[in-house]
């Protein structure tokens, strides 16, 4: 490209190619009027292994009953011992490491739990591009559509949505701008703020826009579970967003995920809180949104544009880290494997505690103890499965908040040995 | 500004031919803007606009350009100074070859390092006493983001 | 002042008015040439407490046996957990919060920890202005001096010196220029560079200003130990900083530094590694040294100087920390605390473990239990103390290495809860 067309881009950021409508749902047609954010979108189908992350492209035959050529690494493989910790769930069948939005219909249709459990189309909510499709089954009404499709079978469900997370979901058509579309999140934020004192929150009308750059992330990026008959995806944020305020939430209601196999404890399964982590750590103090990271402004030509190719930032180093900070890339990459790999390490001692308190209920189950004797060690396995799990099914080995992460495991360390002595009385 | 853009255009040709682009380059990126003392100058390439809008809120701006921090005392040392950057980087700008975000050199960093002292000598001179050039402090570190507040 | 005097000031900072030896130790005789310098080091003797830092100024009835009619608050009224961990040690006799630097020397010869054993000279070497004795002593000789004063009774070396750290102890009086005087550092330092591949380290010819910075403070806040029968200030560095190469360290040697009173564990005391976390810090990382933070640079008239009032940043938010962070005062206090309010809480956790660890040790002792079946829960023990000492005994609270210090609690907790558990086998 010469000179001449640097100076042009610079007046132009777009051409109106398509009118785009609030049921415009297909990605391409954005696509025409934006055909750089989608160049970047469509490249989530790139597999590439980090230290921690990213992800790797392992091939398979395809089957009938699963379709996939290509998958991510099996995480129960690389590490055996996840299966004794969700002995008796789902996630112990088939546990995959994620990879890029561009596959996240196809992993949730295909994933073998599908095949253990019979699941709702609840799940829908964060796998598929759900705005449209809420809207037209509640007539109009987001809200009726979501509390419908939450009470239909998955596979039901699954015949009226199309494409994985796009440009509508995040965007309003008319003006481009970011705005929430999950009600999921529009409740929890909600919920979250009353606990602050804040009422009648409304996230489209009240945020500013840096919060929206990680609110839109926050549609999907958290803990959740699904309430009542009805299923109604649910954010257990009404007493706060630390793994203590969300399990005093679980214990309130006695909700469990699983009983678990081997032990017969009432199990609690934390899932990608990568928002709730992000929350307690120095970037989210400092104002510094996923969008910022995870899709960091790239210059093309005379223009700067967010890069849809949502990814791992250490593929990215420098548009993702190195405008806040002057540091090289291999200085910043190994300042994140020193953090990711002081969490892992503790990771692991927390994972061989929960596994010996594991092992030690199920003896003294064999031996015949009572349920009222084995109560206590239950309780604690609970617990410090709960709290490992936070960090564990965190996606950014601790880097979304380092302190916090390893405080959590070091309290899980603590339950789990302490279920053990527990037995010993 | 025209005995600037003469010896741009100079220079440009002379190196142009050896690496293969003109002095078109030079001219028409205008970097011969490198020469002269003026800020706005700099922002003639969008490129600079981070550092220009960074420097119009900072501390230094009625008191500091940007030449006043990036090229080296002296005649000689300013004006070869801005012709090679001025020629490196309109080659740069022109090839879009370069890391982003952009990153001073270690050879452009040492020249800033030294511009504080044309202006801060007095209120510096407890704190480097005694010291003998090679040790002594970078105020980078902790005054990096005087000039604009890129980082 | 008018510009005139500003000018004067500017063009000379420092008028010679006395000349300065390689034995002038009195400060006050420094400070007739650098008297802005000299004022902030008299002003360590004030008091004024932080959240987790600082110190309180106690006030107390002299005695013979202890002249100070003012002290540092009794950390262990503050918890008494501690007197248990430290049972049959000295420091269960006394142990308070430190203070300013003026205090070293009385602090040291007053402590009650002085009546319950004797010690040795060694304790000089930092607590004192040691170096134009050392040289006196050594007949001109720093480190024939120094072996010297280690072997003394401390009562005589006591007589040897005169004031806590002055000016000589980290300036050469002819440049001003920062130099370590400090055999221990200077060995250790030298002990560490070669276990990283660098031969015949010599700081004061080898290291750079900046790392001067730091570790003319490394000279005292540090983890060390009394070597052999020559009672030789060691600093356990030659496996490295972090708390396992330290542990690893005193294991090969089969080191103790007491015997535990109600266990009979072979324990471990870790004493201010400020300069090992430190090590193991953003900070550092980033080339931030003890002086940044603890003796920033202040403006006087039109000069700027080094602070020398020694103290917690936190007394100096503007100075220590605004200059590289523009987050107000308040936001700046309340980051710190949140890093020092988690290592707290998880620093509480590990002891309550400790504490369970020790009272079942002591009931499994009393029940007759042979060594042979003590063993392995006492090596927990030993573990555990010396890793939770090692966050403890850090002055900082976690903020010199936040995640850090939080690992090293989670395995803390995990020695602990494990001893209980082997004892129940
Ligand atoms: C300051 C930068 C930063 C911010 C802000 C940030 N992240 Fe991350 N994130 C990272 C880094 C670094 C990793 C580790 C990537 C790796 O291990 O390859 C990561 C990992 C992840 C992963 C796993 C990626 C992978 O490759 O497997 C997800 C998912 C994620 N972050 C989502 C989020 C969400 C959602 C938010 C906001 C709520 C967020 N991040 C905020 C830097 C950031
Ligand atoms: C509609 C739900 C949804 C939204 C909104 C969403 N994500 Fe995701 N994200 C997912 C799912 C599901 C996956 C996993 C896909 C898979 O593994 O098949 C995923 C994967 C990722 C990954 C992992 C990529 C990898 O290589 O491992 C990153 C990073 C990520 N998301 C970041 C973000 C950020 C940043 C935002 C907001 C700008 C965001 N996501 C918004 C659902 C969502
Ligand atoms: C609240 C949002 C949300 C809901 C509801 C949700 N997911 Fe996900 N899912 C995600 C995110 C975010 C990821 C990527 C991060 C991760 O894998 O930890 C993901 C990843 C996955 C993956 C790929 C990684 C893996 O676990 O193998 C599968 C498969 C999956 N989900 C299946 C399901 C199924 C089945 C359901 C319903 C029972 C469901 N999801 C409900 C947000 C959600
Ligand atoms: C997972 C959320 C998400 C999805 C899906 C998404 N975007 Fe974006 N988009 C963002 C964020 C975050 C920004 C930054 C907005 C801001 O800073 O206000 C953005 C910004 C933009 C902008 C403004 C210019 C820029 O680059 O900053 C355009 C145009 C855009 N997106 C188009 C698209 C198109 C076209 C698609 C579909 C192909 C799409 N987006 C899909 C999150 C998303
Ligand atoms: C928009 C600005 C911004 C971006 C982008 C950003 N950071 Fe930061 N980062 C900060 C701020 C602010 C802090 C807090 C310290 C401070 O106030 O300077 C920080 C702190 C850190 C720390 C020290 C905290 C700790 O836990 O040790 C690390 C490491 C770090 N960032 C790495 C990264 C990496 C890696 C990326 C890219 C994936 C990144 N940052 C992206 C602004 C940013
Ligand atoms: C012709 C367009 C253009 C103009 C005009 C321009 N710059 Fe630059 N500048 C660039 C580009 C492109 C780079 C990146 C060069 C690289 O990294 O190789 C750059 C890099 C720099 C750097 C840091 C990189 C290095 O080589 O150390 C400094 C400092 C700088 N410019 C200062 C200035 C000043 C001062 C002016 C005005 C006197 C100015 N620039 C005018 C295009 C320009
Ligand atoms: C051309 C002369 C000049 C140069 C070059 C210069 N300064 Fe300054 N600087 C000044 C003047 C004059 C002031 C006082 C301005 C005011 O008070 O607003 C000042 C103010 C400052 C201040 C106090 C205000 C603030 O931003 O905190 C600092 C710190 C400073 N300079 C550091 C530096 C550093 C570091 C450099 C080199 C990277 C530098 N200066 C280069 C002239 C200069
Ligand atoms: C370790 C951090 C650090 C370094 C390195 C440093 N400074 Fe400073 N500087 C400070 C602090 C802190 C202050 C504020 C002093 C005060 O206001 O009491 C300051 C103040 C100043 C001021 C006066 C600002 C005002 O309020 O007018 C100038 C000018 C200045 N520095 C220039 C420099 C120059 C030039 C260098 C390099 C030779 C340098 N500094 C190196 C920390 C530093
Ligand atoms: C008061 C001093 C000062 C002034 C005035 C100043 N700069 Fe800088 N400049 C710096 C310092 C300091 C750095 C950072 C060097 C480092 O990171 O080590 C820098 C770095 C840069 C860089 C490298 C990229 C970056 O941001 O680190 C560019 C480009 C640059 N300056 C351009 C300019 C331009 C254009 C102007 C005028 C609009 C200007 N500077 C004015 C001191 C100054
Ligand atoms: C980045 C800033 C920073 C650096 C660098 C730093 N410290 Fe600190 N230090 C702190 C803060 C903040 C505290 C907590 C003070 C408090 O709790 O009141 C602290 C606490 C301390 C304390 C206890 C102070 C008290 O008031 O009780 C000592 C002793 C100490 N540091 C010594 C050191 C030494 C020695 C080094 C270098 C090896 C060092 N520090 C490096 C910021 C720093
Ligand atoms: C000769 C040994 C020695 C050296 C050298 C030394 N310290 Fe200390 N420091 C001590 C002792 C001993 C105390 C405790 C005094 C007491 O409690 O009576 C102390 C106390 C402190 C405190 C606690 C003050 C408070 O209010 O709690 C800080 C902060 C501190 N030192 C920082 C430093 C820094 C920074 C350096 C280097 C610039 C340094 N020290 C050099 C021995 C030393
Ligand atoms: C390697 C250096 C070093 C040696 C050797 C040393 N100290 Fe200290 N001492 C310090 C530092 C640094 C502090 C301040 C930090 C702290 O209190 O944790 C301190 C604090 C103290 C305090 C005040 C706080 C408290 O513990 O009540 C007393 C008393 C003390 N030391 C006594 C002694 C005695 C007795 C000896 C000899 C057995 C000794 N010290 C040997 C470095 C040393
Ligand atoms: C515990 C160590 C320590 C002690 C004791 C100490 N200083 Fe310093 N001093 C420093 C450090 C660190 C610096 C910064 C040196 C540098 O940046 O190279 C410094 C700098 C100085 C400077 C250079 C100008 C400045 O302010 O940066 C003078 C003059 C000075 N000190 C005088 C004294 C005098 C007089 C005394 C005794 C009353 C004294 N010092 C005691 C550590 C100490
Ligand atoms: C000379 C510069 C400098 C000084 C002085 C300094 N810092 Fe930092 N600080 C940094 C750098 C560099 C980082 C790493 C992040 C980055 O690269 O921006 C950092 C990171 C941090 C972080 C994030 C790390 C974490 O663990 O969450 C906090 C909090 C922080 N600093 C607080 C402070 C406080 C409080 C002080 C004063 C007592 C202080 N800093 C003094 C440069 C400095
Ligand atoms: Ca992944
Ligand atoms: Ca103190």
């Amino acid at each position: 490209m010469n000179i001449m067309e640097r100076k042009q881009e610079a007046r132009n950021p777009f051409y109106r190619v398509v009118e785009l409508t609030d049921t415009t749902d297909s990605p391409d047609v954005w696509g025409k009027n934006f055909p750089l954010q989608y160049d970047g979108y469509i490249r989530t189908v790139d597999q590439v292994r980090t230290r921690y992350g990213g992800s790797e492209a392992i091939q398979r035959t395809p089957t009938n009953a699963d379709p996939r050529s290509v998958v991510a690494q099996s995480r129960l493989e690389e590490d055996p011992r996840l299966k004794t910790m969700w002995a008796g769930y789902a996630f112990a069948q088939d546990f995959r490491e994620e990879r890029g939005h561009a596959f996240m219909l196809d992993d949730q249709t295909f994933t073998e739990r599908q095949a253990v459990t019979t699941q709702p189309g609840t799940c829908m909510h964060c796998h598929a591009s759900v705005y449209v499709p809420y809207k037209k089954l509640g007539g109009g009404d987001l809200i009726k559509g979501f509390e419908a499709m939450n009470q239909m079978p998955y596979t039901d469900a699954r015949k009226l949505v199309t494409h994985p997370v796009a440009c509508i979901d995040c965007h309003d058509p008319s003006t481009m701008q970011l705005r929430v579309t999950r009600p999921g999140f529009l409740e929890g934020i909600r919920a979250l703020k009353a606990s602050q004192g804040v009422k009648d929150y409304d996230v489209n009308a009240m945020a500013s826009r840096q919060e929206m750059r990680a609110y839109v992330c926050g549609q999907c990026h958290v803990e959740y579970y699904f309430k009542g008959a009805e299923k109604r995806l649910t954010y257990p944020w009404s007493k706060g967003l630390k793994v203590e305020n969300i399990l005093e939430y679980y214990e309130e209601i006695q909700f469990r995920d699983w009983t678990h196999a081997e032990t017969g404890a009432e199990a609690l399964k934390a899932q990608h809180p990568e928002f709730e982590m992000w929350s307690q750590g120095i970037h989210a103090r400092s104002g510094v949104a996923c969008a910022d990271c995870h899709m960091p402004y790239k210059r093309v030509g005379a223009l700067k544009i967010s890069d849809h190719h949502v990814r791992s930032p250490l593929l990215n180093i420098n548009n993702a880290c190195q405008t806040c900070h002057k540091w090289p890339e291999e200085e910043l990459k190994e300042r994140v494997e020193t953090i990711q790999g002081r969490t892992f390490s503790l990771r692991n001692t927390a994972m061989d505690a929960l596994v010996d308190l594991i092992n030690d209920i199920k003896s003294a189950r064999t031996a015949g103890k009572s349920d009222a004797q084995l109560a206590p060690a239950r309780k604690y396995q609970r617990k410090a499965q709960f709290y490992l799990d936070f960090v564990e099914a965190e996606n950014s080995t601790g880097f979304h908040a380092p302190q916090e992460a390893t405080r959590i495991l070091g309290e899980s360390i603590n339950f789990s040995r302490l279920g053990q002595v527990s037995l010993k009385k | 500004m025209n005995s600037g853009t003469f010896t741009g255009l100079f220079l440009g040709a002379l190196i142009g031919t050896v690496v293969g682009v003109g002095a078109y380059t030079f001219v028409y990126a205008k970097g011969s803007s490198y020469l002269t003392d003026n800020p706005a100058a700099c922002a003639n390439c969008h490129i600079m606009n981070d550092q220009y809008d960074g420097w119009v809120k900072s501390s230094h701006r009625a008191v500091a350009t940007c030449n006043d921090c990036h090229t080296p005392d002296g005649f000689f040392g300013k004006y070869m100074t801005k012709m090679s950057n001025g020629f490196w980087h309109s080659y740069a700008f022109t090839t879009g070859d370069f890391h982003e975000p952009i990153e001073i050199k270690q050879h452009n960093r040492d020249i800033t390092r030294q511009a504080c002292r044309k202006c801060h000598q007095d209120i510096i001179e407890a704190i480097e006493g005694t010291h003998a050039e090679e040790s002594t402090l970078s105020c980078l570190p902790c005054h990096g983001s005087v000039g604009h507040l890129t980082r």
